[in-house]
Parts: structure tokens; sequence; C-alpha cells
């Protein structure tokens, strides 16, 4: 029965056992919304031929609802909804308190990817392996905007919020890859923000997580390497440098923050730059990709407009490597005083 | 239709012709002038937003990039939201029929401040012109929600946006001004409190919603326009501050927004439904609590857009039952309209289509409110297409038909004409029809999983895309021809006469176009508004006789 | 009109809020704790419903302006309210030592402040 | 934000109403709406306030420290007083004494002056100690986590009030001007009362924001 419905809904499978919960409701208020929606549709019809209008001017009855009429209006949708409200929010209680002895994983959301960690330093990028039949509390947080982690095969969807950790837990029922979603708006790929649980048997994840955890050790400071391997200059970078040295980019940028006949590239990703016209724009990806093909566009104060279009004689995959490459040129971010960090609250179950 | 013998005859002179030339439009006082230019100046809104929906609807009928990149899409879409909800769907029935007709309605000569009507008419020029001036400077893409911490960081002209945002909601609270006071103190001797008309209760409620949530979103707007200037990190969590304070500060006005966009529909159903079935409504007490009770209760529902985002368990519960109050009253009303069809005399009429339209589509999107209003359910339809079909149900499919409705049914009153009746009524249809097509297909889109603000999906979503792609065209074909025949009637349209519906409504007693002063003589009205069973000629003496 | 506003009644309420004023002050240097708040703002209530219903000419009129006044102050209940009430029950200062320190965002770094966040 | 636009909406002997108590009805009623918006837009402010003071309630009790109280309570002082020389005012001019009623205008302008120029005297003692908003705070003697949030707020909550003190000493300066040339009389002074009622609620904002951030 609810395998039927959930084709006639388009649904995609129950993956989860909040999924079980959440299509439950679903079903009882759909199949109530249709079945009044039924009565009311046959009641104007039947009002629409049997009162159409037979004259001009016609006079009508003075009609006035009884009270108890009106208490019905009232009190029968009303307990429906308040039925409805109470059986999700028992779910979402549910849902958002996970049983004691859940897997705990960190998720981090990113401009525009998903970074998994587990308490015990081995992490993927892109990836989230899981055990099957096993409570998993997911431990959310952002890096920059807000995202929002979703699963739509689990009916799961929690934001991840900057500077928070949220939390939501899920039992995923069998084996199998399931599509990462970020369903809160966050820029440019947003859509493009992906990543997969992949759920094992528990005797498989046991397995991988072993072999995760014998890659080399990390030194003490380190981030593990899977982890930070999303951070390091990619090979997208390296072939942005090279197309760089290719096209003669160089002389006129640097990468060491050296002023040159062009701005310098070093922390140019995002920063903000004052414009010839007076305004002030964001290096972001727009604004670098623009500034190849269309450079006499948005000139940065104090520079002239010197630098060739670029226009058809590079290839989007070399613009995106160049972008790619002066993004990597972060300067080194300051790291808060100790002072400042979060200090440590045993997470409360 | 028409009954009578003689054809009947445009008054000598009237609104339209009692003074000429440009400087008297641009400098008037006259409640309907102020109204038939805002009329004017939403519809060109609503082109331009009609125009970037059927951009988006376009590009997403393919996976990958098509017409535009995704940072275009992002813009269209941002734009789109804010072009329809805040330069078209917040001042539409308010400022253009609300202006016209609230005054008619009451018997008055005009709203209580007419300057402040005109103030508020150039306000929302300006606002609307400041934020086309963003959307050249490239536009925004924030979404029309301006989610801070993203709305604070992107590189995109934000600013002129928030700041058009920001004056065309002065616009607005100088309008419900004006419009509370007048309904309070200009009222004809007969009007008493419960004699006012449906559809001035309605406006009535939306000006108390205007006046007290539209200062918050414009001080938030203030705050993140102050965020992007001085970096002032109210909002970031790196200075210690929260996201969440943002969208509740910010949905404490969007989510009322919501009602000033639909509960003037609310009223003009509330008319059209008693006119076009000649009946008095089956509870003028159960229209009028319902309401100011969605005025009031409307307030108290906003955290409903915060299950997932964060906010604690508890709100979340509160939000979850409040939101189901306020759907009680949109429940009754629904149950109310139907009340009043029976024992009427139905008259079907291109509005009494949309009103038709106007109940089915807001049942639907009324139920759909409640669904992603409880807690559990809401986790999975979150941000996804359910919520966009969701709202877009309730914002095109309930405000738009009655928008719709409404230009019909006073077309004769503002211009005294009529337009081809046979064709409206066929559009009528064409329109609820592609309306059901562009975004039934979303629901299903959102059970399946897809979030919104997506510039490319993966591809199990396409057909259902092509399916409401194809609606929306549909949809848009609909408006061309509307646009065609009402243009084309402004001039060649039969003459209407003074009360071509029959209607009960204290509007009609004065002649279509109305003078200058609305009524010859100062007006007395000694019967409610909605009373068909009562034997009196006054009503149709309108008819040319 | 009854209740009018004349020079005996402006002053005795002038009189009564320069008199509270001092109160509040006064009752602020005793460092009442928490109540100091409660009692401060309770302070200032009073003083506005004086301001509000001798000065604003709230006691000369009935219904409308009364009904605003008695909205207007509902409604900042409502939004502080309900904000509290959320707030209040978020989860206690969750900050489990994630492997990732908060990246600050783009072009706002390098200034103090900061907390992990709104416990 | 123009509150001259609605603080003086009617036409006298505006047509479209039948006569003066009912024009100053309406008067007064679109005034007090008006108002309603005014402090609904506060209130977004001290929304901001509650929320923070109950995320950081140490913080917000040593930050009281680094304020100014005392000219924080002249300031509260200099504003009641200035209230007060309106209300008299208006009491004035409806016993029909216009040269009363404009010195007592003079006066709640001057106060108002005097009002903003001791913030401005503090604005400058804080920008000296660099306790400016945002990303230009460097406050070092008040460097905890969340210390920039907290004059953040002051700095913001206090500048939109400095903007309505402003707005209203203009609005009670032109009143003052068409007081002394004559314009209202007893029988008609509406404007006057509704630029009082604008001047009373600064005064009523005030009257929160000096316990929330000097005294507790």
């Amino acid at each position: 029965m609810s395998e039927l419905l959930r084709h006639l809904l388009f649904l995609p499978r129950a993956g989860s056992t909040l999924a079980d919960r959440v299509d439950g409701i679903h079903f009882f208020i759909i199949i109530i919304t249709f079945i009044v929606a039924v009565c009311i549709g046959l009641t104007g019809f039947v009002f629409l031929v049997r009162f159409r209008r037979q004259q001009a001017f016609a006079m009508t009855p003075h009609v006035q609802a009884p009270m108890w009429l009106e208490g019905l209006f009232i009190g029968v949708p009303l307990s429906f909804f308040l039925l409805w409200g109470v059986m999700g929010f028992r779910d979402f209680v549910w849902a958002k308190n996970p049983p004691a002895g859940a897997l705990d994983v960190y998720v981090t959301g990113k401009q525009w990817m998903w970074k998994f960690a587990y308490p015990d330093g081995i992490g993927s990028v892109g990836e989230l392996y899981v055990p099957m039949n096993k409570p998993v509390r997911v431990l959310i947080t952002s890096r920059d905007v807000v995202h929002s982690f979703y699963v739509p095969e689990f009916r799961l969807k929690q934001d991840a919020l900057p500077g928070r950790y949220t939390e939501m837990w899920f039992q995923v029922k069998r084996p199998g890859r399931y599509q990462v979603l970020c369903a809160e708006y966050c820029g440019l790929d947003h859509s493009h923000m992906r990543a997969e649980v992949v759920a094992l048997e528990p005797g498989d994840f046991e397995a991988w997580r072993a072999r995760q955890k014998s890659l080399p050790e990390p030194g003490p400071g380190e981030e593990p390497l899977v982890v930070s391997g999303a951070d390091a200059p990619g090979p997208l970078a390296e072939l942005g440098r090279a197309v760089a040295t290719r096209k003669g980019c160089f002389q006129c940028h640097t990468v060491d923050g050296t002023p040159h006949i062009g701005p310098t590239w070093l922390g140019l990703y995002q920063r903000e730059e004052s414009l010839q016209s007076g305004e002030r724009i964001r290096a972001d990806v727009a604004y670098l990709t623009e500034s190849m093909m269309d450079p006499a566009a948005k000139v940065v104060a104090g520079f002239n407009p010197v630098m060739p279009n670029f226009q058809g004689r590079l290839s989007p995959q070399e613009v995106a490597a160049i972008v790619e490459f002066i993004k990597s040129l972060r300067p080194e971010r300051p790291v808060p005083p100790a002072a400042q960090e979060p200090t440590y609250v045993p997470v409360r179950r | 239709m028409s009954q009578s013998g003689a054809e009947p005859v445009m008054p000598e002179r009237h609104y339209l012709n009692a003074e000429r030339g440009l400087w008297s439009w641009l400098t008037t006082h006259d409640h309907k002038r102020i109204g038939l230019m805002f009329l004017g100046l939403l519809l060109l809104m609503f082109l331009l937003g009609g125009v970037y929906a059927l951009a988006l609807r376009i590009e997403l009928l393919t996976p990958g990039e098509t017409i535009m990149s995704r940072l275009a899409y992002n813009r269209s879409f941002t734009l789109h939201g804010v072009v329809m909800v805040w330069l078209f769907l917040i001042p539409s029935i308010p400022s253009a029929f609300g202006n016209f007709l609230l005054p008619l309605m009451i018997g008055a000569k005009d709203v209580a401040f007419p300057r402040l009507n005109l103030a508020s008419l150039y306000l929302y020029v300006l606002g609307a012109a400041i934020t086309l001036w963003g959307i050249l400077q490239g536009g925004a893409d924030t979404g029309w929600t301006f989610y801070t911490p993203y709305s604070t960081a992107t590189g995109t002209a934000v600013l002129p946006v928030l700041l058009g945002v920001f004056v065309v909601g002065f616009s607005t609270i100088l309008t419900g001004v004006n419009f509370i006071t007048t309904v309070h103190t200009m009222r004809a001797p007969g009007v008493t409190w419960t004699k006012i008309p449906l559809f001035v209760w309605a406006i009535y409620g939306t000006s108390i919603i205007q006046v007290l949530a539209t200062p918050v979103l414009g001080m938030v707007l203030v705050l993140v326009m102050l965020e992007r200037l001085g970096g002032l990190g109210f909002f970031d969590p790196a200075r210690g501050g929260d996201p969440l304070l943002y969208q509740h500060l910010f949905w404490f006005y969007s989510h009322p927004a919501v009602y000033i966009m639909i509960l003037p529909g609310m009223g003009v159903i509330s008319e059209a439904v008693c006119a076009f079935t000649r009946k008095n409504p089956f509870s003028y007490r159960v229209l009028v609590v319902s309401t100011v009770g969605i005025a009031f209760v409307g307030f108290l529902t906003w955290g409903h857009h915060m299950f997932v985002s964060g906010a604690s368990t508890l709100g979340a519960g509160a939000f979850s039952v409040l939101s189901m109050l306020v759907a009680i009253f949109t429940a009754l009303k629904i149950f109310t309209w139907l009340g009043t069809m029976y024992r009427g005399s139905i008259w079907i009429t291109t509005p009494f289509v949309y009103v038709l339209g106007f109940i089915f589509l807001l049942f639907f999107g009324g139920m759909s409110g409640v669904a992603v209003a409880v807690t559990s359910a809401d986790i999975h339809w979150h941000d996804t297409y359910f919520v966009v079909a969701h709202f877009h149900f309730i914002m095109v499919g309930a405000s738009l038909m009655a928008f719709l409705g409404a230009l019909h049914y006073w077309f004769p009153k503002m211009f005294g004409r009529r337009y081809p009746e046979a064709l409206g009524i066929g559009t009528a249809v064409l329109i609820i029809f592609g309306f059901i097509a562009t975004f039934l297909p979303q629901f299903l889109l959102g059970n399946m999983g897809m979030p919104r603000r997506y510039a490319d999906y993966p591809e199990r979503f396409q057909p259902l895309h092509v399916a409401s792609t194809a609606g929306a065209s549909l949809l848009g074909f609909g408006f061309l021809i509307i646009a065609i025949y009402l243009i084309w009637s402004l001039r060649h349209g039969r003459v209407a006469g003074r009360n071509p519906w029959e209607s009960r409504g204290y509007e009609w007693t004065s002649e279509s176009p109305p003078p200058k002063s609305n009524f010859h003589e100062p007006p007395s009205f000694p019967y409610p508004p909605h009373d068909y069973a009562r034997p009196d000629v006054a009503p149709e003496v309108g008819r040319a006789a | 009109m009854e209740g009018t506003l004349g020079y005996g009644k402006a002053l005795l309420v002038g009189v009564a809020l320069l008199a509270l004023t001092t109160l509040s002050y006064g009752l602020s240097r005793l460092h009442l704790g928490n109540w100091g708040l409660v009692v401060a703002l309770a302070i200032a209530a009073i003083k506005v419903s004086l301001v509000a219903f001798f000065y604003m000419h709230l006691s000369e009129r009935s219904g409308g302006p009364r009904l605003v006044f008695a909205t207007a102050g509902l409604f900042v209940v409502i939004l502080i309210g309900l904000i509290l009430v959320e707030a209040s029950d978020r989860p206690a200062a969750v900050m489990p030592p994630g492997p990732f320190s908060i990246e600050r965002l783009p072009g706002l770094d390098s200034q103090p402040g900061g907390e992990g966040g709104v416990r | 934000m123009q509150p001259e636009a609605s603080a003086r909406p009617v036409v006298p002997h505006a047509e479209h109403f039948g006569d003066e108590a009912s024009r100053q009805n309406a008067a007064h009623l679109g005034m007090w709406i008006f108002l309603a918006t005014e402090v609904l837009l506060f209130a977004a402010l001290f929304a901001p306030y509650a929320l923070y003071r109950l995320a950081y309630p140490e913080l917000f009790h040593q930050a009281r420290e680094h304020m100014d109280l005392t000219l924080g309570t002249i300031n509260t002082y200099v504003l009641v007083s200035s209230s007060v020389l309106v209300a008299l005012a208006v009491a004035s001019i409806r016993k029909g004494r216009e040269l009363v009623a404009s010195a007592l205008l003079v006066g709640a302008v001057v106060l108002g002056i005097t009002f903003l120029c001791i913030k401005g005297m503090e604005y400058a003692h804080h920008a000296k100690d660099k306790a400016l908003p945002g990303a230009h705070y460097a406050f070092h003697q008040f460097a905890v986590p969340g210390a920039s949030l907290y004059f953040t707020l002051y700095w913001i909550m206090t500048g939109v009030h400095a903007v309505h003190v402003t707005v209203g000493v203009g609005v009670l300066s032109v009143l003052c001007g068409q007081t002394l040339s004559g314009k209202f009389s007893a029988a008609y002074h509406t404007p006057l009362e509704l630029g009082g009622m604008y001047w009373h609620l600064v005064d009523i904002v005030w009257l929160f924001l000096w316990p929330l951030l000097y005294l507790s």
C-alpha cells in the first residue's frame, strides 16, 4: 500500500527509519486532503448546477450559517490540524534526539562541498560511509555560509550554520548509495554541492574504517590527509599555474603580494577591491572570469587598463584552472587566539 | 446579458476626464487616479517578473546550463522573487484596487490623507527605480530572502536591491496608515462597523500587517546594508553574531507579508462571491473575524520557516501549533464562501470563474501549507519544490487569480466599459489549467527531493520539469490574451452602465466611472452591502432604465 | 474636553517622570543583581504609560489611538518574547571538538571578537 | 523615514472631511499608527539586544562598566525635561498663549540639541577608545569574545535614536517658527500636538535605552 502511494506521489524509496515515519504522516495528510477536496468540489458543482442563475435581479433568501455549523467548520479542521501537528511533533522530537550509542559523524559544509570526519580522526570528502542498521548522529556545521544537509531518500534535512553545530540522526535500512544535496541556497554552485552517503554492512564498514586508519598517521597539529585534501592546491590549481605561465599572466601579476603592473593574485580571491568607477567589488569567481574575458569592464583603481582580452584565447577549462589557482593563493588566515576558541563541552545526549 | 431596453451611456464627466493633461495626473490627490497609476506600474512589474519566470522555466527545461549561466540563473530567480513579491504582490491589490475602491465602498470622498497617498505612489516609484537600477548593476544573487551570511558576503549588487525594497516598504507603510485612518474616521452615515463591505475589512486587516511588520523589515534591511558597508558583524558568527537572528527578524515581517498578499485577495473573493451568487455572505461575522484573526495570528507563526534551520525543538513545536490556528481561519473562509453559494442565483462570469479557481487553488495551497507546518513532514519538504509549489499556489493560484478577478469585476467600475465576456471566461479557464500544469508537477518534484534554487539538477527530475515549463508557457499565453482584450476594451468595449453586475455593493451606487468626488450627493447607506433578500430598487437604479 | 492637558497636570506628570528617573538611577546603584533589569524596565514602563497617557493625549482620545498603542505594545512583546522562547531552548553550547576550526567569512577576518556562536 | 510627512498630514479645512473634530480625530489616529511603526522599528533593535543578552549574560554585565553612566543619566534628565517643556507648550497653546508656547518650544529645542551634543561627546569618547562597531572594534580593555557585538548594538541603537532626535529637533523648530508667526491658535493646533507626540515617542525610546545600556 505505502509502496503504491510512494510511486503515485513520486517519493523516492525510503532509505532510513525516519523516512517511514515522515511518509506515514505525509500519506495521512494527502489522503484527507483529497477526500475533502472531492467533497468540496462536488458540493460546489452541485450548487453551481442547482442554483444557477434563472433571471436577472433574482432575489435570494437571507441564509445565515447557524452557530453549530460554524462550530463544525472550526472544530473539524482544527482537530485534524492539531492531530497532525502533534503527530508530526512527536516524530520531530524523535528525529532530533539520537539514541545513546549512536555513531558520531562531523559534517562540514563549505562552498561547495561536503566534508565528513569521524571522532577518531579519519575523514573523507564527498562520501560519507556509515554502517547500516545502526543509528548515526550527524553533527553539522558550516565553514562559510548557511548550507543544508539533505538526503531525500532518508527524508533528512538539517541546516549547516557557521559557528555552531546542529544535529540530527538517522539509521539506514539497507546498504547502498544515497545522494546528498544542499537544500539551502549557498551561492554559485549551490546546485552542484553534492555528496553521497554510502551505507555498508556493519562488517564492511569496520573493514573500511580499519583501512582508513592504516593510512599514514598525520603529524601533531596536522590535519588528516584525506580531510585537508580538498584544501590543498589540487591538480586543477596546478594546471592553472601552468596555464598562467604559458599565457604570460606573470608578466603583470605576481603571486607573492609584490605590486606590479596588475593586482597581485595573492589573496585576491574574495578580496574587496575598489574600482576606478568608484564602486567596490568582491573578487569572486564571476569577477575573476569576467576580468579575463573583458578586462576593461571593471578595472581596479590604481591600475591601467592594459590587460589584453582573453576571450576566445582561453578554454573554459583553462579559465576554471586559473580561477582555481588564484583561489589557492590564499594568505594564511589569522588563527583566533586560543582563549577565543570554543571550549569543549561534552555533547548533551 | 443586459435585460434593459436602452443601451447604457457613459456619464458626461467623470474622474478620468475631470482634468486633463499629464500634469493633472502626476499631481493628483484623487485616490482613483492614484489607484490607476499604481495599477499600471504594478502590471509593468508583473510583466518584468513574468519574463524572469519564463526565462527560469526555459533554463530548467533541461539539466545543465542552456540559455543562461549558473550566475545568471541565481540572479534571475532572485530578481523574479524580489520583483514579484515586493514590487507586485505586496502592493498589488491594496495599492491599486484598495486605493480605488476603499473610499467608494465606505462612501467617502477620498482617503484620509490624500497627499500622503500621492507620496506613497512616488516612494513606490523611487523604490522600484532603485531596484531596477540594482538590476542594471547586475542584480543580487541572494534569493529574495537575503539570508545572511551569504547576502553580506556575495559580490553582487545586493545594496541597491536592499535599498529599493526598503523604500518600497515605506510606501506600503504610508498606504497602510492611510487606509486604517480612513476606515476609522471617514465612513459615511449608515456604514457601521458591522456593515463595512468585506473587501474593506480585508484591506483593513492587510493594513494592520503592513503597518506593524514592515518597520521590522526596514530595520533588518538597514542592518544587512550596514553589515555589507561597514563590516558590522551583527549576524556574523565570526563576531559572535547569530545568523538565525536574521531569519527571525526577516520572517517576522515576511511571513505576515504572505497574508498581505492573500488577505486582499480573500476580500475580493468575498465581494465577488456575494455579487455573482446574489446572496448575503453565509456568515459575515465569520468572514470578518477570520480576516482580522489572520492579520493577528499571522504574526505568531513565522518560526515555521525555521524548523530545520537549527532553531530549538520547542520553538518548532510552538510555531507549528500556532500555524495550525492561522490555517483554521482560511478553512473557515473556504467553507463560508461555499455556503454563500447555497440557494443563490449563480451567474457564471469571468470574475466568478476566477473565484472558483481561487477557492480550489487556495484549498490546495492552504492544505499544503498545513502539511509543511507539520514539523516532521517539513523535514523532507523544507526548501524543496514542494514549498515552491505551495507558495505559488497561494501567491499565484490564489492572489493572482484574485487580482485578475478584481480586474475583471471592477474593470467596468474603473473605465465604464466592458470586456468581451466569452473570451474572458475562456481565458480564465486556460489560465487555471495552465497554472495547475505548471505547479502540480512541482509538488511532485518536491516529493522526489528536488531542492529549490537549483540552476542544474540530476537527470531524474527532468520529465516533471518539462511538464512544468509547458504549463508555464500556457500561463504566459493566457496573460497575453488578457492584456490584448483588456487594452482593446479600454477604447472599444461596450459601455457598461452604472451597475453591469447587478451588484448591491456600495461602490456600484455611484456612476461608472465615478465622478471626481465619487458621489454626486453625500451618500448614506441604510442597508447592508451584501443584502440580496430585500426587494429594494436603490442599487439597481444604476441600470439605464 | 474632559481630562484636557493643563499646566498643572503637565507639571505634575513632569515631576513624577523626573522623580522616577532619579529612583531608577538610585536603585541601579544598589546592584540588585538579576532583579535590577526587571525593576528598571518596570519603572521605564510606568514612565512610558505616563508619557503616553497624558503627554500624548491618550487620556483625551478613546478608541482608535488607545487600540493602536496597545497593539504596538503587544507586538513588541510577541516579537521579542517568541525569539527569546526559541533561543533559550536551543541546545546548550554544543561545541564539540569537531576536527575543524571555524573559518571566518572572506573579507571579515583579522578583528577581535568571535566566540563560536550563540549559546 | 520622513516623519514630517505624516506629522502634518491634514490640510487645514481639507474638504473631504466633514468638520474640524473629525479632521483632528483622523490626524491623531494617523499619527498614532505612524508612531506604532516607529515602535516596531525600534523593536527590531531591541529584539537582537534581548537575544544577545540572553546568549552572553556575562558580557553584557561587564560591558556596563565601560559605559559613561554620568553622561547617560544627564541625557535622560535632559530629554525628559524637554518632553515636559513640549507638554507645557501644548498646554499653553490650548489657552491661546502663543508667545509662551513658542518660548517653551525653544527651550525644548535647546534641550534636544544639548542631548545631541552630550551624545556626541560620548561617541567621541568611545571612538577614542576604539570601541567602534563591528569590524572596527579594537577596544583593548574589553576584548572578550562578543564584546564588539555589545558596542555594535550600542552604536546602532543610540545612533538610530539620535537620528530620530535630530529629526524631532527639526520638527520642533519648524513648529516653533509657525507658532511665532501665529499659525496656531487655541482652536487649531493639531500639527503642534502631533509634533509633540513625535518628540514624546523619541523620549519613550530613550527611557528604555537608558536602563538597558547604562543601568543594568
